[in-house]
């Protein structure tokens, strides 16, 4: 399959846009002695099934766009368009909706829940939903069997080695079928083979069609051939594309 | 202390209170088992043992009453409540008294209306010894006494179902 | 959750106790007579004329009337209070041996029996001053098992006892009235006060309405000294709540990073504290229940009873009653519940995103 | 003042109650004067998250309301024999009237934090949480009814004086007793069955056709049927349909079919009567926002569940009534 062509900034309002941000900023602590501008006047725009780096050292803002992306939290102001709604000012039992069906996260420290088994980790996602149980196993049953752990299934998540954890970290990401798939640092506690195997899956569902955005530092990351757009960041802002 | 040990008197005193029937009569009473119903009504009449009014026929079966209204009822109109029964068929009708709580013939007693003692449906006639009737009548304003003959449909009480506001 | 689970056991232990205990004297109370009759002289209890009966057992409805003969006796040598009682026709059973069948003879009481260190076919000998004193054989001694009822109690002869308490002739200490028709009673009660304006009638229902308030009553005072204790369990439950390691805020937040809504933490606390409630309140009930009826609540009966000179021992009967089970969870597992509402809602607040920025 | 386990623990609960009450009011209030869903102000974020908040304390307080009804309603049983002439919960409640005013309170309580829990859960289906000032205003009203409640509940334990005599089910729900309830038990029962039965078949109907016509007034006509059916089916409960479970044509009490005696069938009794003239209201107060752009369609699919589970509650309401009528051998007229 060919690469999807890098979009520019002024598809924002383009139907290839799966993700459109336009003026974001976000100040935390606003009006207090320690306010700080998170990001600032933030535009910037991801296609559908393309995979897209944010670039930049550690408090540049990346990882906060990620969560305005991720519908996670609201910028203080500006507009974040996800398959064409604006979500910048919804409340969170929408955002939560939104977030539910349409992402998948992937994080730094795997953010896996210790004392519950592998399985029980990957169906938590579905818990809220109302998938009935016996669907959210299948479903859990099927994603574990695809990425080669599904033997794990029932071992407590601190008994896996690093590279079953990511796996299973990847498996919940999945297991709601989300569109768009975002990653946070995700290789920063990674060796160089475990980074490699990881973006080698991401590029393989990025294949599937689903558009993936990448936080990261990591030129192992953003010099993959792969990658379509990367998006620098310092300070808040977006200094280049 | 004084109340307490004093009670603890009473408790220590124990006694048979209730008396069982003994009467020798032409057919005996019957004492009335949890399953049974008043026919008229249709309620079961073994809680209220105090009230309990019962016919005896003379192949031997039986109805019992919750109270001597509904017996009455019965008696006045059996054809209503058992069509292969007539007056003639009686052996024997019995109420409770009273004051003793004794299982008596019906035609022994006499039967107080408008009193403010309740039965289990309300106003009743109440079943008294002959000698008692006038005590009853003054303690509990017992309006009219009747001999078990003259009890008509005009005497037994509306029970509260009725009365027309 | 060790110190809920002793907290519900302890307020159930006192609900369990007082419950049985009332359920004890009230199933004695059943067979009490439907009427006693006192007479009172300058507001209190006198002597009773026997001739009083006579007149009493015309009254239409009464079945029998009969004069009792008891008193009180201070026993010097034990330091203990007996009550002492003439036989009456048909007295207690529970006696190992027999009752008194004449002069000379008693029954006593368990706790009489045990300070007195004496046994069947002992001596008793009771003495108020050189005229009046008694030796008694001891013929029947009752049965623990109606201990609460019967433990000061010494059962003897009519006349024996007459004699010893030198009752004026022709006096009774009052008359138990039997009436057929319960219904009957309060009319009764109101005749004998109109013919013996110096008696006082009490019914069967008056004897069990104060016995049913002084139970409740002892039952509500001990649960209010346990009211601060809940209260601290209370506030002790919110600040445990409160104070969540950093380990519980990183899963919440990856919960909430995941898909899950304030909402669904909400009930996921909910459910979390129910668990803990429910399973404190089963181990507390289930503790109770063997404190109370297998030890006979050992830990604090005597608080609860102490009201006789001889301590009666208790044996309970097992007895629940689902309404007292409902109290409890009321009294324990709901301010548990409120008092988590706060802190799991600072919980449920946390940022999904601070996964993201540890 | 009595001191009964049952009275402690209902007291504990209102005492909860009042201050959860309290507490919900101070954010409430915050909320309805700093509200602002357009912004994205820190102090916007903090006051919606407090709306979670609110909502939980709600859920609580009427929680716990409904557990203390029927532990009210046992207490009153449990206490009866404390009160000369009381022969069940009726007599506790003339031991002292304050009673019946905490039971009034306490239905009033259930209905309007029901009705507030429905608008709470309207609003949170719009995106721009339209509802928002008007349901915290709505629970300013309610809180002085659950601080009354509490007071009430409070004074009628603090005022019972054991050796009141009372006047217990058998003379209140007698036809010779001159008060309100006597004069429901005193209604003649055949004319009382045709108005309930229509009265019932009405009310379904009425939430038959509302799930099919548009027009607002014949929401708002079901509505008013159902606030008229729940005061027709409490008589109806004492006038016939308790003297049909007891079997007894003079026991009229609303409390004894709770009992185990009877199999606990005042349970599905009331809980159905309670559910199921509920909705109907609901519906009809979800109608008036029916015209909030983005309610009309959270609105049209709650209202459309709504009915359907009134019409099922009130058939099993009617069930339940009417099983013994049909099934016993009962017949007191």
């Amino acid at each position: 399959m060919a690469y999807p062509t890098p979009t520019t900034i002024t598809a924002i309002t383009a139907p290839s846009a799966i993700i459109a941000v336009e003026g974001v900023s976000k100040i935390f602590n606003a009006g207090e002695a320690d306010e700080m501008r998170a990001l600032d006047g933030v535009t910037l725009s991801v296609a559908k099934g393309s995979m897209a780096v944010l670039k930049g050292p550690s408090g540049s803002g990346k990882t906060t766009i990620l969560g305005i992306i991720g519908c996670m939290t609201r910028p203080t102001s500006g507009k974040v368009m996800v398959n064409g709604k604006d979500v910048a000012k919804l409340p969170e039992h929408f955002l939560t909706d939104i977030r539910r069906r349409t992402f998948g996260f992937i994080f730094q420290h795997f953010n896996l829940i210790k004392g519950i088994t592998v399985k029980e980790n990957i169906m938590l996602p579905l818990y809220p939903t109302s998938i009935p149980i016996h669907e959210m196993k299948e479903r859990a049953d099927a994603i574990l069997e695809s990425l080669n752990i599904y033997q794990k299934r029932n071992y407590h998540v601190e008994k896996l080695s690093g590279g079953e954890k990511q796996r299973v970290s990847i498996a919940r990401a999945l297991i709601n079928n989300p569109e768009i798939i975002l990653a946070d640092e995700p290789t920063s506690h990674l060796d160089t083979k475990l980074s490699e195997d990881l973006m080698d899956r991401l590029s393989r569902l990025n294949g599937e069609g689903k558009t993936i955005v990448i936080a990261t530092h990591d030129p192992l990351v953003y010099d993959k051939p792969y990658v379509n757009r990367i998006i620098e960041m310092r300070d808040g802002k977006v200094i280049g594309t | 202390m004084r109340r307490k040990s004093f009670v603890l008197i009473v408790l220590s005193i124990v006694s048979a209170v209730f008396l069982s029937v003994s009467m020798a009569l032409a057919a005996d009473p019957l004492k009335p088992t949890s399953k049974d119903k008043c026919p008229v009504c249709g309620m079961l009449v073994h809680p209220y043992t105090q009230w309990s009014a019962q016919i005896i026929f003379k192949d031997g079966t039986y109805a019992f009453f919750d109270g001597p209204k509904d017996m009455f009822k019965y008696y006045l109109d059996i054809p209503k409540y058992n069509k292969s029964k007539t007056s003639a068929d009686i052996s024997d009708i019995y109420v409770t008294e009273y004051y003793s709580t004794k299982v008596m013939k019906a035609d022994g007693v006499t039967f107080v209306s408008g009193s403010d003692v309740m039965g289990p449906m309300g106003k009743e006639l109440v079943a008294i010894t002959n000698d008692k009737v006038k005590t009853f009548t003054s303690d509990h304003k017992g309006v009219k006494a009747l001999k078990f003959s003259e009890v008509t449909d005009a005497d037994i009480p509306d029970g509260h179902m009725h009365h027309m506001k | 959750m060790f110190i809920y689970s002793i907290i519900v056991a302890t307020l159930t232990s006192l609900l369990f106790l007082t419950q049985s205990l009332k359920k004890e004297a009230m199933d004695v109370f059943i067979e009490a007579p439907e009427l006693i009759v006192q007479r009172m002289s300058a507001g209190r209890h006198d002597l009773i004329p026997v001739g009083y009966a006579e007149k009493i057992l015309s009254i239409p409805g009464v079945s029998s009337v009969e004069p009792r003969y008891w008193g009180y006796y201070y026993d010097n040598l034990t330091g203990g209070n007996y009550t002492l009682i003439a036989r009456n026709i048909d007295a207690l059973h529970m006696v190992k041996g027999t009752l008194p069948k004449g002069p000379g003879e008693c029954a006593i009481g368990k706790g009489v029996a045990d300070v007195r260190l004496t046994d069947l076919n002992d001596v008793l000998f009771l003495s108020i001053n050189p005229q009046q004193k008694v030796s008694l054989k001891v013929v029947g001694i009752f049965t623990a098992d109606s201990a609460i009822l019967t433990n000061d109690l010494v059962v003897m002869d009519k006349n024996d006892l007459v004699n010893f308490f030198a009752l004026p002739k022709d006096m009774a200490t009052d008359l138990i009235v039997h009436v057929s028709n319960a219904s009957e009673v309060p009319t009764i009660a109101m005749k004998i006060r109109r013919d013996y304006p110096d008696t006082r009638p009490i019914t069967r229902s008056e004897i069990v309405r104060t016995y049913e308030n002084v139970f409740n009553w002892r039952g509500g005072m001990a649960l209010t000294m346990f009211i601060g204790p809940l209260l601290a369990f209370a506030i002790f439950a919110w600040d445990k709540a409160t104070g969540m390691s950093a380990g519980e805020r990183q899963e919440i937040g990856i919960l909430k990073a995941i898909g899950w809504e304030t909402t669904d933490v909400l009930k996921l606390k909910f459910w979390e504290g129910m668990a803990i409630s429910l399973t404190s309140f089963l181990t507390g009930s289930i503790l109770a229940y063997i404190h109370v009826f297998y030890f006979g609540a050992a830990l604090f009966a005597p608080v609860l009873k102490g009201w006789s000179v001889l301590f009666p021992p208790f044996n309970p009967i097992p007895y629940i009653d689902l309404y007292q089970i409902f109290v409890i969870f009321f009294l324990t597992v709901i301010p548990y519940l409120a008092s988590t509402i706060i802190p799991s809602w600072k919980a449920a607040v946390t940022d999904p995103d601070t996964v993201m920025r540890s | 003042m009595i001191l009964h386990p049952g009275a402690l623990a209902l007291i504990t609960g209102a005492v909860l109650c009042f201050s959860m009450t309290a507490y919900a009011v101070v954010l409430a209030l915050k909320i309805i004067w700093h509200w602002d869903i357009s912004s994205s102000s820190e102090l916007q974020l903090a006051l919606e998250r407090r709306t979670y908040l609110i909502s939980t304390v709600m859920n609580y307080v009427m929680g716990f309301e409904i557990l203390s009804l029927f532990l009210y309603v046992y207490t009153l049983d449990s206490i009866h024999v404390l009160f000369v002439g009381a022969m069940c919960a009726t007599g506790s409640l003339n031991a002292n009237p304050i009673g019946w005013y905490v039971l009034y309170t306490r239905i009033a309580i259930f209905f309007l934090s029901a009705t507030w829990i429905a608008i709470n859960y309207l609003d949170g289906q719009a995106e721009d949480y339209p509802l928002v000032k008007l349901k915290y205003k709505f629970l300013l009203f309610i809180a002085p009814m659950i601080f009354l409640d509490g007071y009430l509940e409070i004074k009628y334990f603090a005022g019972l004086k054991p050796d009141v005599i009372t006047s217990c089910c058998g003379s209140l729900f007698s036809d010779e007793s001159k008060k309100v309830a006597g004069s429901l038990a005193g209604l003649p029962i055949k004319p009382m069955m045709y108005v309930f039965y229509c009265a019932a078949a009405t009310l379904a109907a009425l939430s038959a056709l509302s799930m099919k016509v548009k027009a607002s007034i014949v929401k708002y006509l079901t509505s008013f049927a159902s606030i008229l059916f729940f005061p027709i089916a409490i008589a109806s409960t004492i006038s016939f349909i308790s003297i049909y479970y007891y079997e007894l044509p003079t026991h009229h009490c609303p409390f004894d079919i709770l009992q185990g005696t009877y199999n606990y069938v005042g349970y599905p009794l009331f809980v159905s009567l309670f559910g199921g003239s509920f909705f109907p209201v609901a519906s009809g107060v979800a109608e008036l926002f029916g015209s909030v752009p983005s309610l009309r369609e959270p609105v049209g699919k709650a209202q459309k569940r709504w009915y359907v589970v009134s019409i099922i509650l009130i058939a099993i309401f009617v069930g339940f009534s009417s099983w013994p009528i049909v099934f016993s051998g009962f017949t007191p007229f």
